[in-house]
């Protein structure tokens, strides 16, 4: 029996961008690949909406293994963005998604500024796709591998890429790092650049050494950290960029577990959340969560999701 | 289907240098088919490890007094599986499963001879009964570095035509290597196809002998695993497709189980260069 | 009975800048106050160095509680550095430590350049101190401006102030933050500045909000994150400082609960460690890290500490 | 001095909405006073939840078959106290103590009213045989919001002269609040002093019955705590020194108990604008 959200009289639907949702728990991209996997234990269909693992133009192996290392109440991986590419991604995945009546947001990355576009470009006109995440943290081959996210005039120049190369209506939702000084910098520039939304945060920089060999535990040494430990630090930076930006539309992210966590980005200022990590833990993760969100709001005596929205910016509401 | 279960343990014994533990584990074994593997949490949603460990399944009963249950065999070395080898009866456990694709079974009831190094014997026995069942012929290799580190010896006899033991150490059976057994095995039965679950190094070395006698072998694999479900893409490694391109091929779906002459054992932990969407210039 | 390292043959001592300690483990700032308390459990005057808590110029109430969170393999802090003041600090704190044959390094803050070199100033031929950490990255001052370690300018600035307030032979630490998006670009600024050694790392700038009432639960709302969940990122940062830096004397911290976390720190290229917020759960810490590591060490066959520094970085090794 | 204790759990029962939990505790009890708690771990290093949990030492025991032993009595209601209601004889936990100033004790056998709100009496029945052996005369008042959630009436009603008990909706005792009955008990026992410890709303209440009768009042407080031993500074709350200047002291080592004159008790979560060091504009 694959899981489905629970019906309650608590209205659980969100505005996102020029979206509407059923519900506002998305899985978190590379963490529930293109959904065929998690539809044994969800119906997919029934989720906010499915965020892919970030596709690139051309077919990816990925990094050597070890690619990942647990760690305190989470873990690092350096998968290296292994995939398909672009055109067999649209073939299969996105139509096996489309098939199943999925919501589609599909995460793209690239090794340069053009690349993006040209992916971007392949999504035009190509139906089911309801937003694009355009997924910055990851290296800038062109610019010794410097993230684009880290830096504001190289992420905006992606998003402007993007942004000429997919229809008007289309949602573009930019994916930031926090491994920056000052997050709302970079979060001003892409929203100036085009992007319609922000998803926050990508994983944290990290390293894991093995103390047998005394050498880094992943074959890339340095991995993104993901999971709860790293949750106090993405809700930070949700509340920073909704005080910074009280209007742009934001989905959260970064360690959420429960109803609980997912609640924290609300209140932050989140209109939708992805889970990521915590699917490898619980496979239904994406529907409990929803689940234990509309209980939480029950109890609150509540009657919609958006009640909540930005709560913890007294001078928001 | 794969099922989430809230189970208990029923039980957990220390055999050798092992633990077997049977679960309640719902309807997973009907779902069930020998080469399986479940992914246990590692504690509730207090437990610092977020991870699931997978383990091969050993034994299913569907129809206990507790209902379904799985037997996994623990051998503690690390922070999940020494939990886990500490879980009592009654204890909470939580299971993921069946997972994995299934060994693949001959058509035809043909000699297959069974290589198991350590716990890695562990899914090996209900195979034995479904290729007995096939009318197959089932020839036993159990190795390990010394004995107490043997899993299933009194069992595999049981089950089979020959049973070889083999310890690293002499402590136990032949001293030396499973794969210095095997190719005698080979002979005597005759054997169309190998089945090996245990260290890579011994997966290699049994795809080794196995392609040299022209025979077909299946390795189960042991790639370190986040999700076990197929999500996470961490547990890949490099394979040869039909087609004759080598990809990096998760082995929590595409496996654990591979064809021996298809896994491109020399590049495992590596890219190889010719890998389908390898970097350009040879870097990781 | 106190706890005090047990007797091997592993030669635990260490060089650090200018230092020559017994134990590589050292207390964290504010995580053992000035040792008092600490001695209860073990004995302080065994343990490489006490690393106080951070003192200011004046006495400071600091913040409001709530003070804390707890989050998951970690915690969030918003102190807001109270303290006795310099004055008070030197009369009774260091007082008592250089009693008790502790070795101490103070650590100094200060809400402007000029109180730095203030504080500093105080400190000069005071017997008993053996370093100075200088505390210019703590997220919580209460001065609404921006934290001196995110920025490489405002950074060198203080420890230059510092540097002229001490004498020569006095070994400063500058204890960076890793809430920046090249943290060897601080940690260069910081060196030519006239910093001997740096401490790596502070805390994450994090944030929980109390589900209950929807509001940031520490009065302060933003916190520092701190405890095994930021390990990786502090052992991330050690790798690349001593990467681009090899010869820096750098104390390591972050999450570091056994000797297994302290070897990984040794191994990216620390020479010495804190240990912070474990010490909430275990009053005898630092005793039990260093034994822990000797053991690790003697297991490996190894005769001494120094043999496992930076040996992760093939290159230096 | 307080030792850090790998004790084992020898008893938790369910008593009213809380349990009783015996601890092994080696030299605890002979270092115990009256007043002092304990900090206790949740779980070991595997677990997520990494800072020690407080609670009152309710009994100790240092002749038993076990050694020494503490009683201390959980109330869950998060996941520390759910996971320390949820143990089980000869489970593993992690002491740390007696921490904490114990109360002050009168010099003189003079009449004192011990207030208790919910499991805030498990800290003095330890108290009143203390004072009963200086021959102090003991009265009790014990409240909670509901009948299930009063701890201790049986032995309260054992060891003091008189027990006075109040429920918020009359389920036990009188309807109401401590401080309704706390003017009457003090007239009819003559108090000197006043030992109370609950929730802080209750202890503002009584400390200010105290102060309007002229009356000694101990407040022991509860303060959110990281550490327990005094190195973290978390557990602070305004408080008036002799010399008339308020500090932000720590409930931990400067308390828990203080004076109940001495609290600025409107002021407890803020900075008083006149605290030592505050902040001069006054922002927080
Ligand atoms: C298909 C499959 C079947 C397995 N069957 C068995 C079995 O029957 N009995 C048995 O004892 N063990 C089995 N293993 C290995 C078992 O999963 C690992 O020993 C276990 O995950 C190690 O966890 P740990 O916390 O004790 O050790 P650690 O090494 O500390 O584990 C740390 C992390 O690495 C991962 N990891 C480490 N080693 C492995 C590994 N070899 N395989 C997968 N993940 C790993 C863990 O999942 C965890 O996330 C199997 C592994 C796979 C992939
Ligand atoms: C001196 C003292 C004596 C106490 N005696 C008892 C007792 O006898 N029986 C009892 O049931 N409880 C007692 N408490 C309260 C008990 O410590 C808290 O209820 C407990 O820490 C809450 O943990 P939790 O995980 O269940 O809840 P959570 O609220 O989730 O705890 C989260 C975090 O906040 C801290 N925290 C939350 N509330 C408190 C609190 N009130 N006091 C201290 N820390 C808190 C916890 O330590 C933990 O770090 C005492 C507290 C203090 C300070
Ligand atoms: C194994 C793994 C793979 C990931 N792959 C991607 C990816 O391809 N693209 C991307 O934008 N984020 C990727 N992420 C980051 C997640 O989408 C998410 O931002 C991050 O993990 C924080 O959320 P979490 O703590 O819920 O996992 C990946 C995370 C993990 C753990
Ligand atoms: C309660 C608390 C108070 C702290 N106070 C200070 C401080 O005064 N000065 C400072 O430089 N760092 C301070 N820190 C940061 C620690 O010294 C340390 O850098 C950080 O906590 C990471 O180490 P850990 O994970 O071992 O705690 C504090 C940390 C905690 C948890
Ligand atoms: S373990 Fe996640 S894809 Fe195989
Ligand atoms: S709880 Fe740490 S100082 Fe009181």
């Amino acid at each position: 029996m694959k899981r489905v959200p629970k019906r309650t009289s608590v209205d659980m639907s969100i505005e996102l961008a020029k979206l509407r949702l059923e519900s506002p728990v998305l899985t978190a991209s590379g963490c529930a690949a293109a959904g065929k996997e998690l539809d044994q234990f969800i119906d997919i269909s029934t989720i906010g909406a499915v965020v892919t693992k970030s596709v690139m133009l051309e077919p990816r192996s990925g990094r050597a293994t070890p690619r990942m290392a647990e760690t305190p109440s989470g873990m690092l991986n350096g998968i290296g963005l292994q995939g398909p590419g672009i055109d067999d991604f649209i073939e299969k995945d996105l139509a096996w998604l489309n098939q199943k009546g999925a919501k589609t947001i599909v995460s793209i990355a690239g090794n340069n500024v053009e690349e993006f576009g040209k992916v971007a470009d392949k999504l035009r006109d190509i139906p089911g796709v309801i937003g694009i995440e355009v997924n910055i943290s990851c290296p800038n081959v062109e610019n010794r591998g410097q993230v684009f996210a880290c830096d504001p005039y190289a992420a905006a120049d992606v998003i402007n890429n993007v942004r000429r190369n997919v229809s008007a209506s289309m949602p573009l939702f930019a994916k930031l790092s926090p491994d920056v000084t000052d997050i709302t910098e970079i979060a001003k520039s892409v929203v100036k650049a085009g992007a319609d939304g922000l998803s926050v945060i990508n994983t944290l920089l990290g390293m894991v050494i093995d103390t047998d060999t005394l050498l880094p535990r992943l074959s890339g040494k340095t991995g993104g950290l993901s999971g709860p430990a790293i949750r106090p630090v993405a809700v930070r930076c949700v509340y920073q960029i909704r005080k910074a930006l009280p209007n742009i539309p934001i989905i959260g992210m970064g360690g959420i577990r429960s109803g609980r966590d997912a609640v924290e980005f609300f209140a932050a200022g989140a209109n939708a959340v992805s889970v990521g990590t915590t699917v490898f833990n619980d496979p239904e993760a994406c529907v409990r969560v929803h689940d234990e969100v509309a209980q939480i709001l029950q109890d609150k005596g509540l009657r919609s999701l958006a009640e909540i929205i930005n709560a913890a910016h007294e001078e928001l509401i | 289907m794969p099922i989430v279960h809230k189970g208990t343990v029923v039980d957990n014994k220390k055999v050798g240098n092992y633990f077997v533990l049977t679960a309640t584990a719902a309807d997973m074994p009907k779902e069930f088919k020998p080469g399986n593997f479940v992914a246990v949490a590692i504690g509730d949603e207090r437990s610092s490890l977020i991870l699931r460990r997978a383990f091969s399944i050993y034994q299913v009963n569907d129809r206990g007094v507790y209902g379904g249950t799985v037997d996994i065999v623990i051998s503690p070395h690390g922070p999940g599986t020494d939990y886990l080898a500490n879980l009592k009866r009654n204890d909470a456990i939580n299971l993921v499963g069946p997972l994995g694709k299934p060994f693949s079974l001959p058509k035809d009831p043909v000699p297959c001879v069974l290589v198991g190094g350590g716990y890695g014997a562990a899914p090996l026995f209900t195979l034995a009964e479904a290729l007995t069942a096939r009318g197959c012929r089932v020839d036993f290799i159990l190795g390990a570095s010394t004995q107490e580190k043997l899993f299933g010896m009194l069992e595999a006899r049981r089950i089979s035509t020959t049973l070889t033991v083999t310890t690293d150490d002499g402590t136990s059976g032949q001293m030396g290597q499973v794969t210095d057994a095997l190719p005698e095995v080979i002979k005597k039965s005759n054997a169309a196809v190998i089945y090996a679950c245990g260290p890579m190094k011994m997966l290699e070395a049994v795809a080794n002998v196995a392609n040299m006698h022209g025979i077909v072998s299946q390795t189960s694999v042991e790639e370190s695993m986040a999700c076990g479900i197929g999500v996470c893409m961490t547990c890949v490694l490099p394979i040869i497709g039909d087609d004759g391109i080598t990809r990096m091929l998760r082995s929590c779906v595409d496996g654990p189980a591979f064809k021996g002459d298809k896994v491109r054992w020399d590049q495992v932990g590596k890219i190889p260069s010719d890998t389908w969407g390898a970097p350009v210039e040879g870097v990781n």
